[in-house]
């Protein structure tokens, strides 16, 4: 058997690197040849996703060179690229990748020798390593998927569709982006223009939030429908405008790949109490690996995951933490990566399985929304209680008391798509807030089944339409006179934080508002 | 169909220095096989003639719209081949190079494994070529005028040269005369020549130029626009003097009774509220000071002096600050350097001390022009009979200033040699290390060396009054480590001469903001690059001349300022800048206006702007460079840089990073 | 102003009305509609006749709700009376004897079909009847097509009926296992008409079907309801509405329907916070809530 | 006897709202006289003995009678004598071409200075309407003489036909195929030009002379023309109007945003589009506009686009200024109003954003060759002038052809090969016995005025045959 030859992806700055690599060549430095250098005006060009992407495609290691600091070219592209090579290196750590395989290294021109030295370093540290096992795992299948467009249009009932435009009527994407009509995806679907169909960026505007559904006169699944024509989509390469350039579904894929042991429970210390022997499971998500992406917002979902540790403890329970749980498969369901979900719930329903978990409790609706609706739906059963925290916490508040400290204020309730009209779930989440003493809650105009979504859904076509959406839901928010809006989805937090950075907001109205999860909320104000 | 791709692929053999290591037959037949490939060849030599003019012939008769060429770096040869496609009608954005010499052929000796990379690096480049979109390059006129700031020995030099060279520049002087520091120098080292000597003409000539306007006693207050068409407000201070009539004639400064320190003697000498401030001055006219003025101050009740005594009737107490607005196509910024104020390193004694004197102060009285006459003195009029010269009071110094100032120790040497020929006096001279790098520098030092100064190596510790023996009555104490001997030394003298770190001005960083240009760690201006263009900020249009950049000495400065004016020349001598091509670009639909890319850009190229109610980010193609850094950090993807959008460097990773069947 | 003298909620969202309204009832023929008008600042918009009684003065029409003017005429009550209704207009359909006739028709389709089919036998053709619903629930008037056709199939969405869910699939069946059909008729949805004709297609099966586009006068006035038939502009209000479904442009004409798509939601949302109970009475929205 | 005035030849203007003001707003464009104008404006006429005046008006109202009226200040006086003639004198007042009717024959318009004769008009006309009881005590009493006579539709031609029949004693019955009486004066000219509540209220008056008008009655459709002959009728007026729209026929022409002139002023007008969602039709309007053609319907669908929100609206217009058939004010306040005028051009196809809806236009450059038949110089299109224009909505405003559905459905009518019902001009009789026509459907496109004019002369004619006094021969 031929040695393990790793392939190398080199992303070379213009100026300093990729002339060393010249330099290296004009003076015959010899290397080895499993490197591709793909030339880059800067390495602050090379974004998170470029990596993970080359991680993806099964290169054994990346290295991304620039000039030293000081002799950017561009004043300091190179110390930008630094800051994500470390922000993607914090990522692939987690998932278990040897962080050998992911480097950053300042070569000037004058390096030839040292570039070429770099190679064979990083060659030989890699053949110690073996082959990237993404190598195997890549996706190659360019196979359609087995549904077409009419059976879509069937089993989405999206056939039945009479055209009548209700769910444009209720559309929130409709409301800012008018070009957008669910009906008008329908029917394009239905005049078999599958092309323009499937590379319709609209088709990506669809929050799944199913407002949709409370009007249409036919029952059209919209959402599934969507999800499905995605899935073509997906197929023929299409993607909308994935946001954050695409690097979080990436990650998704890199974990659904994954044979790694992921190193995900880094923040859990001593102060929660968790056991390998209970039969509840806290489904932990995607946190561990959002907060690296979005600490740019000076965001930290952990803590939501810490805040539920804390309630749960607080009320005798010491769950479970699965250390190799993986993401829920959510955002690549509803992206069109069928295969990526597959793999995903396969993977934790047989680690579930196995754990012999009874019951699961989350504290994302997604994740909740998947496990309940799309697992069974694609044929991975489980056969454990789902409780949503708020559910479960409101369930137990009949036996057991929570001890709950005063708490003088005012806070509105965003109904996550996903817990609200998803699944259903008003109440347990309105109970929780009304348990705590002093807590005044003002509803907003549009709320429980009538909610607006957030504006933004599975981390794709994030556009001026959606930040319009979330202005007009924060300042639906203001006009309660709240002074926080609570929330119970780490995504909603991180959409309406996004939309309060906004530099553009300061000509236009006023949006800040403290955004708080329900869990942190509770949790904080324990005794 | 007009959206259909036809790729072309040339690979060349470069001789052997390709074919050698690569099969090119085989990675033409290969290349052949890719999508979108119509055509595929190999050639000897493509950047030979023959070698261009076959994709030429392919573009006219194969209607190719996408051309790879496989060959050497495309550092060498993209835009001998980009020109190529352009001849034959083709965007010259439209085209790939792979380098399959530098980073294949050269660098591995198997031939197998060369050929496979080759082949990797074709199809990648050939799946990139198919997302490449034309591109246009734009030119923008260029505004032939130039504007100068700062009428020292820098900007002076750069006004001439572009003045000569037949262009309109402004000359922007903050002071009411140029000159700057030079001018208050007496001599300048190593040749001792008169600095006034060689100053004044030149000081003259910008006075006298018709291609020079010279707006002395102003201000820039804004900047906008971009290389080649910048808008500038200058303030126009009012002098309360109509420049126009004033003759310079000096009487007023006869009869106006207000007297005041002379910023121009460092304090040594004395002006009155109207004054000259030197002789010599450009323009020579006067100027009121309106804090000392007691006709303003009093509200025209009192004095008046001036009005009454000038003949010419320039006096104008109506005047008021003017704002000028001038349009240029290139700036140069000459605003120099200040100097540490010793007083913060209080061990040193100055402020304290009246015979502890700055460097500055010793030039003016050692001046013939100067308040004393040229006569070296102590604050009580005797002579000293000996002096202590400090050398890096703040430079070098972790506490103050790391950097080394350049020329103290030149001027220290040169001011020892006045001492000694003039008056005679022991000099010590208390250094760190002597720094005397320049053309008949060290000549210089072996000079004043043998004219019998005392050379200590150590770091001045102290300067006391405090004397411990009798010797020292009376005088101050210089102490210090001599770290060749290393033992303490105490050394009095009648007069301390320090030499004070050269700092950038106090107005540094207003001004960088207000001409959008960076600073260094140590506050002065950043050059593009440090050694290659020393003269050039990293805002496309504006150039740096002088000490406003890092300390230099005169020559320096001069060579500077004419550097910079060469480079205001190359921009104005075209007529026209062209843009990057490859910048970046917002899609509308997807910008929220979040600002990111305005905080992340170097260049000051992107901005969030209001439109059409609502915020939006903006490129301006003058000052984009292409570096990319603020597409990757754009969080919905509305920031892309064209020819390295994601699409198609996710295309490269994607054919590259997969290892094909083993 | 005409009265409604009766009303009736066949399914959820589809409802009947029978209208005052003699003189229109004496000269109407199959095929042909009327434009309503359901108050003073109401738009004019066509619905197809279902049916109408010469002696008693009536029409009957029956029809979905899809936006505000039929959530508007939806909300009228027996008693209650219509602003306006001019007609009959458009072409009757050309009622001849061709032999054997397949009738395809789903919604609001049935409605002009019942008058249509009785015509049809009364010039001696065989009528074999397909109708289509999405689920047993949204499935009416049954009884009539059986009563006046030759033989009825009902083709349920669900599958809940037999194994066709489509009635393109019915239809390939029924024309391949050798039955012969001389001309289709085809009346409801436009996504059931398209598929109804690109199941006739290969038989070369001359298939005709009704359309409603968007419409004003319906005189012919004002052009606002143009289809394009074989590469001709048809007006439908005069022209049709019945046309060559094989030579329709479906694309365009889908694309002229959502031309006020905006507005048509602008329009609905405004007027439904005040309505939003009465309208769930009436199609009886059922608790779904994300099952799919 | 008073003075002989000296000549004036200064017209009183009259109020206007200016076009900034008025190019948002559908409020009547002007603003008519006050009592001291049109004492002013009044005074103004000489009297002369030849009034060339009462020859240019196609009723023949009196008018050196109502103008002497009005300066006497008998208003009552002078709204009998226009009401006597013309049953419509609010909307004469309006939409009448003046200038080339009785203010042409002024005796003072030689001088360049006629009499604001429609202005007086629609001056007496309003006051009338503001005193609703000088109307009642004029009332003439009318005796039935037993004839009945159809009316088919109730635009211009029929209000006049049925108000002239009816006063003299026949039983009148108008069917009117849209939702409210009126015609083009309802769905065409808009409210800015024409108030509806003034052709409402002219309708009352004609309504209020006993004649009924029965609305949502397409004839052809709910009747035939022969079976109202056959149940009752012992004539019958066809006055439909010219309804069916006129396209430029170029590809693209069925994307959405693109209007017939008739849907786009229909909708705004009748269906009041401009008050949605209020009212419930809707209309879009999107800011670049392309108007086609250059007669008045072209100038009311401009300055529509403009009140509906566009920001830029062109009239195209394949001729040059000389050769466009609006009227001169209308012209005039489009101008004023900012709509553009893009002369010498012609479009060749639209173009569309792929969701169906226009998005541009392509037009080609014109230039004027010899005359043609209808004696205007015939356009010529410039090789290789093509350019496309950003539209978002597109407004064919090209006149329109005779509606079929009244020659198609009626037996024995002769037609002419424009598709127009051949017609009698003098008695506006038609080829089929007690069948009389008169309006558009007759002549095609033309002025309100002539229409009723032809009304006029069918409703003297009608009462000839049906007194007997004249056969059909």
């Amino acid at each position: 058997m031929a040695e393990f030859e790793p392939r190398i992806i080199v992303f070379a700055c213009n100026w300093c690197t990729y002339a060393a690599a010249d330099i290296a060549g004009t003076n015959r430095i010899q290397y080895p040849p499993n490197v591709r250098i793909i030339r880059v005006m800067c390495s602050g060009m090379v974004a998170p996703e470029h990596i993970s992407l080359a991680l993806e495609s099964g290169a054994d290691g990346v290295l991304v060179a620039g000039c030293h600091p000081g002799d950017c070219h561009y004043i300091s592209g190179n110390l930008k690229a630094e800051e994500r090579v470390q922000m993607v290196s914090k990522v692939t750590n987690m998932l278990g990748i040897e962080e050998e395989r992911v480097r950053l290294k300042w070569i000037a021109t004058s390096e030839g020798t040292i570039f070429a030295q770099t190679i064979r370093d990083m060659v030989e540290e890699l053949k110690k390593l073996g082959p990237s096992p993404f190598r195997e795992s890549r996706q190659v299948s360019q196979e359609k998927p087995a549904l077409d467009l009419e059976d879509i249009l069937q089993e989405t009932k999206a056939y039945y569709c009479l055209e009548c435009s209700k769910c444009t009527s209720i559309c929130p994407v409709a409301k800012y982006d008018s070009s957008c009509s669910p009906r008008s995806v329908i029917e394009d679907v239905a005049l078999g223009l599958e092309r323009e169909s499937t590379r319709d960026k609209k088709l990506f505007s669809c929050l799944g939030c199913y407002a949709c559904s409370l009007r249409c006169p036919t029952d059209v699944d919209f959402p599934a429908f969507v999800q499905r024509v995605r899935a073509l989509a997906f197929g023929a390469d299409e993607h909308g405008c994935p946001a954050h350039g695409g690097f979080l579904h990436s990650v998704t894929r890199l974990m659904a790949r994954s044979p790694y042991k992921q190193k995900r429970l880094g923040w859990l210390t001593k102060e929660y109490r968790v056991s390998d022997n209970s039969d509840i499971l806290y489904f932990v998500g995607c946190a561990p690996y959002f907060d690296p992406v979005f600490q740019y917002l000076e965001l930290r979902t952990l803590d939501i995951t810490e805040a539920s540790l804390k309630i749960l403890n607080h009320l005798g329970v010491e769950p479970m933490l699965l250390p190799d749980e993986k993401c829920c498969g959510h955002d690549a369901l509803w992206t069109g990566d069928t295969e990526t979900f597959q793999r995903l719930a396969e993977h934790n329903t047989r680690v579930i399985r196995e754990a012999g978990i009874k019951k699961i409790i989350f504290s994302c609706p997604e994740g909740y929304r998947t496990f309940k609706l799309d697992y069974p739906k694609y044929g991975f059963k489980l056969d454990c209680e789902l409780q949503h925290i708020s559910e479960f916490v409101a369930g137990k508040m009949g036996e057991q008391e929570l001890k709950l400290k005063e708490f003088r204020k005012k806070v509105t309730y965003q109904d996550p798509c996903r817990l609200g009209r998803h699944l259903g779930i008003y109440d347990s989440p309105r109970q929780l807030l009304q348990a705590i003493p002093g807590i005044e809650l003002a509803e907003m105009e549009k709320n429980r089944e009538y909610a607006l979504c957030c504006g933004t859904s599975a981390f794709t076509n994030c556009d001026l339409y959606s930040h319009e959406m979330r202005v007009g839901r924060l300042q639906e928010a203001k006009a309660t006179g709240a002074e926080i809006l609570v929330t119970d989805c780490p995504k909603c937090q991180i959409h309406f934080r996004c939309a309060m950075n906004n530099k553009g907001e300061e000509k236009g109205p006023d949006i800040n508002i403290e955004v708080m999860d329900l869990a942190k909320l509770v949790a904080d104000a324990l005794e | 169909m007009e959206n259909e791709k036809k790729v072309g692929v040339y690979i060349c053999h470069c001789g052997l220095n390709i074919a050698g290591t690569v099969d090119v037959a085989e990675l033409a037949k290969y290349a052949a096989t890719l999508p979108n490939v119509v055509i595929s060849r190999d050639y000897r030599y493509m950047c030979s003639d023959p070698g261009q003019d076959l994709i030429k012939n392919d573009i006219k008769e194969l209607g190719l719209n996408r051309v790879v060429v496989a060959s050497c770096s495309p550092r060498m040869h993209e835009l001998t081949f980009r020109k190529a496609c352009q001849s034959a009608g083709l965007n010259p954005y439209l085209y790939e190079q792979a380098n399959i010499r530098e980073h294949c052929s050269w660098v591995h000796a198997d031939k197998k494994q060369g050929t496979k990379k080759a082949k990797d690096l074709v199809r990648a480049a050939v799946q990139r070529v198919c997302y490449h979109e034309p591109l246009e390059v734009k030119e923008i006129p260029v505004n032939p005028n130039t504007l100068v700031v700062g009428g020292g020995i820098a900007g002076i030099e750069a006004a001439l040269k572009l003045a000569n060279g037949g262009h309109k520049v402004y000359l922007v002087e903050k002071e009411p005369s140029i000159g700057g520091h030079m001018i208050q120098l007496d001599t300048t080292f190593p040749t001792l020549d008169c600095s006034e000597c060689i100053m004044t003409p030149k000081m003259s000539e910008v006075g006298h130029h018709p291609n020079i306007e010279l707006l002395a006693y102003s201000e820039v207050e804004e900047v906008s626009g971009s290389v080649g068409n910048f808008k500038v407000k200058v303030k126009k201070k009012a002098r309360y003097v109509d420049e126009g009539k004033c003759i310079g004639c000096g009487i007023c400064e006869q009869k106006c009774p207000w007297k005041v320190p002379s910023e121009f003697e460092m304090g040594l000498g004395k002006r009155v509220a109207i004054y000259i401030p030197f002789a010599q001055a450009i323009p020579n006219v006067a100027t009121i000071d309106k804090d000392h003025c007691v006709y303003i101050q009093s509200g025209g009740k009192k004095c008046g002096a001036c009005i009454k005594f000038c003949e010419a009737g320039a006096i104008d107490f109506d005047q008021t600050d003017q704002i000028i607005e001038l349009e240029v196509g290139a700036i140069i910024l000459a605003t120099g350097y200040d100097l540490l104020d010793p007083s913060q390193i209080p061990q040193y004694g100055y402020g304290r001390y009246d015979n502890v004197i700055t460097a500055l102060e010793f030039e003016r009285m050692t001046c013939a022009a100067g308040p004393s006459s040229g006569k070296i003195q102590l604050k009580d009029g005797r002579v000293p009979q000996s002096a202590a010269i400090i050398h890096c009071v703040g430079s070098r110094d972790k506490n103050y200033r790391e950097y080394c100032s350049k020329i103290c120790c030149m001027y220290a040497l040169k001011h020892a040699h006045h001492l000694r020929e003039k008056i005679n006096a022991d000099v010590y001279e208390m250094y760190i290390d002597m720094r005397c790098t320049g053309d008949g520098y060290e000549e210089f030092y072996e000079r004043v060396s043998a004219e019998g100064v005392v050379f200590i190596k150590g770091k001045v510790a102290e300067v006391t009054d405090r004397a411990i023996t009798e010797e020292e009555k009376g005088k101050l104490v210089v102490v210090a480590e001599d770290t060749l001997l290393g033992r303490l030394v105490r050394i009095p003298v009648d007069m301390v001469i320090l030499c004070p770190a050269m700092i950038p001005r106090a107005d540094a960083g207003e001004v960088a903001r207000m001409f959008s240009i960076t600073q260094k760690a140590t506050g002065f201006f950043l050059e593009r690059h440090a050694k290659l263009e020393p003269q050039v900020s990293a805002m496309d249009g504006i150039f740096l001349a002088g000490c406003c950049q890092c300390p230099k000495d005169i020559p320096d400065s001069v060579s500077h300022g004419r550097a910079a004016a060469a480079a205001a020349l190359e921009i104005i001598d075209r007529g026209s800048v062209v843009t990057e091509a490859a910048i970046a670009c917002v899609d509308k639909t997807l910008c929220h206006g979040c600002g990111i890319c305005e905080d992340i850009c170097e260049f000051r190229a992107a901005k969030v702007i209001l439109k059409g109610g609502r915020m939006i980010s903006t490129v301006n193609e003058a000052l984009c460079k292409g570096c990319g850094v603020c597409a990757v950090a754009c969080p919905s993807g509305a920031m892309s840089i064209k020819h390295f959008t994601r699409d198609e460097l996710s295309t490269m990773v994607k054919a590259l990073a997969p290892v094909e069947n083993g | 102003m005409c009265k409604i003298v009766k009303k009736e909620i066949l399914v959820p969202n589809t409802i009947y009305l029978k209208v005052e309204a003699a003189e229109i009832a004496r000269k109407a023929k199959p095929g042909q509609f009327v434009i309503l008008r359901v108050d003073e600042v109401g738009e004019r918009f066509p619905l197809s006749l279902a049916g109408w009684d010469e002696d008693r003065g009536t029409l009957e029409i029956l029809f979905l709700i899809m936006g505000k003017s039929t959530m508007k005429l939806s909300a009228l009550d027996e008693g209650d009376c219509i602003r306006d209704i001019v007609g009959p207009l458009g072409r009757p359909t050309e009622i001849e004897s061709y032999g054997n006739i397949l009738s395809v028709c789903s919604t609001f389709g049935i409605g002009p079909m019942v008058p249509m089919i009785k015509a049809l036998k009364e010039k001696g053709n065989k009528v074999v009847t397909a109708m289509e619903a999405r689920d047993k629930a949204s499935l009416f008037w049954e009884d009539r097509l059986k009563s006046v056709s030759d033989e009825t199939y009902v083709v349920l969405g669900d599958g809940s009926l037999g194994k066709h869910r489509r009635v393109r699939e019915f239809i390939t069946e029924y024309l391949e296992s050798g039955n012969k059909v001389d001309r289709v008729f085809a009346f409801g949805r436009i996504f059931m008409m398209m598929d109804c004709c690109r199941a006739t297609k290969p038989f070369d099966i001359k298939t005709i079907v009704g359309l409603t586009p968007i419409m004003v006068d319906g005189t012919g006035m004002c052009g606002c309801c143009r289809v394009s038939v074989g590469g001709e502009t048809k007006f439908t209000c005069v022209d049709g509405p019945e046309f060559d479904g094989h030579l329709v442009d479906w694309e365009l004409l889908i694309k002229r329907k959502r031309a006020y798509l905006r507005e048509e939601a602008q329009a609905f949302n405004l007027w439904q916070p005040d309505n939003l109970r009465r309208i769930a009475e009436l199609s009886e929205l059922p608790e779904r809530i994300s099952v799919m | 006897m008073a003075e002989k005035p000296k000549l004036n030849l200064n017209r009183v203007p009259i109020p206007k709202q200016t076009p900034e003001v008025r190019r948002r707003n559908f409020n009547e464009v002007a603003l008519g006289y006050t009592d001291e104008q049109a004492l002013e404006e009044a005074s103004r006429c000489i009297d002369c003995k030849k009034a060339g005046c009462k020859d240019g008006c196609p009723v023949n109202i009196d008018i050196p009678e109502f103008i002497k009226a009005i300066r006497a200040g008998d208003m009552p006086e002078a709204a009998r004598i226009l009401k006597s003639k013309n049953s419509l004198p609010g909307i004469c007042g309006r939409v009448c071409p003046q200038e080339t009717q009785c203010e042409m024959t002024c005796n003072l318009a030689k001088k360049g200075g006629p009499i604001a004769i429609g202005r007086l008009e629609r001056y007496v006309a309003d006051w009338e309407r503001d005193h609703p009881e000088i109307a009642e005590q004029q009332k003439e009493r009318i005796r039935f003489n037993g004839k009945k006579v159809a009316v088919v539709g109730s635009g211009p031609a029929g209000l006049t036909c049925a108000a002239d029949l009816a006063k003299l004693g026949y039983e009148v019955i108008i069917f009117e195929a849209l939702h409210v009486a009126g015609g083009v004066l309802m769905y065409g000219i808009p409210e800015f030009r024409l108030p509806k509540v003034i052709v409402q209220s002219e309708v009352d008056y004609v309504k209020s002379l006993g004649v009924e008008i029965k609305l949502n009655h397409v004839i052809g459709k709910i009747a035939t023309v022969d079976e109202l002959l056959e149940n009752g009728f012992d004539a019958v007026f066809l006055s439909p109007g010219a309804g069916a729209p006129v396209f430029l026929n170029i590809p693209g022409e069925n994307l959405s945003g693109i209007y017939s002139a008739n849907e786009f002023l229909t909708r705004t007008n009748l269906m009041k589009a401009y008050l949605f969602p209020e009212y419930d039709t809707p209309i879009q309007v999107g800011k670049r506009v392309a108007v086609f053609g250059a007669g008045n319907v072209a100038m009311d669908a401009s300055r529509c686009a403009l009140r509906l929100g566009a920001e830029e609206v062109y009239i195209i217009y394949r001729r040059s200024k000389v050769e466009m058939p609006a009227r001169l004010e209308e012209r005039e306040n489009a101008e004023e109003e900012g709509v553009i005028f893009k002369l010498l051009t012609n479009p060749s196809r639209f173009l569309g954003d792929g969701r169906g809806r226009v998005r541009a236009v392509e037009l080609h450059e014109m230039e004027l060759g010899e005359p043609d038949e209808s004696g205007r110089p015939r356009p010529i299109r410039k090789p290789g002038s093509e350019f496309i224009m950003e539209i978002d909505t597109a407004i064919p405003a090209l006149g329109t052809r005779p509606n079929p559905i009244i020659p198609s459905t009626t037996k024995g009518l002769e037609l002419t090969k424009w598709g127009t019902i051949l017609t009698d001009e003098a008695s506006g009789r038609t080829s089929k016995e007690r069948v009389w026509c008169g309006g558009d459907m007759a002549t095609g496109a033309a002025t309100v005025i002539s229409a009723m004019g032809a009304a006029r002369r069918a409703a003297t004619d009608i009462d000839k045959y049906l007194r007997g006094s004249t056969e059909w021969s």
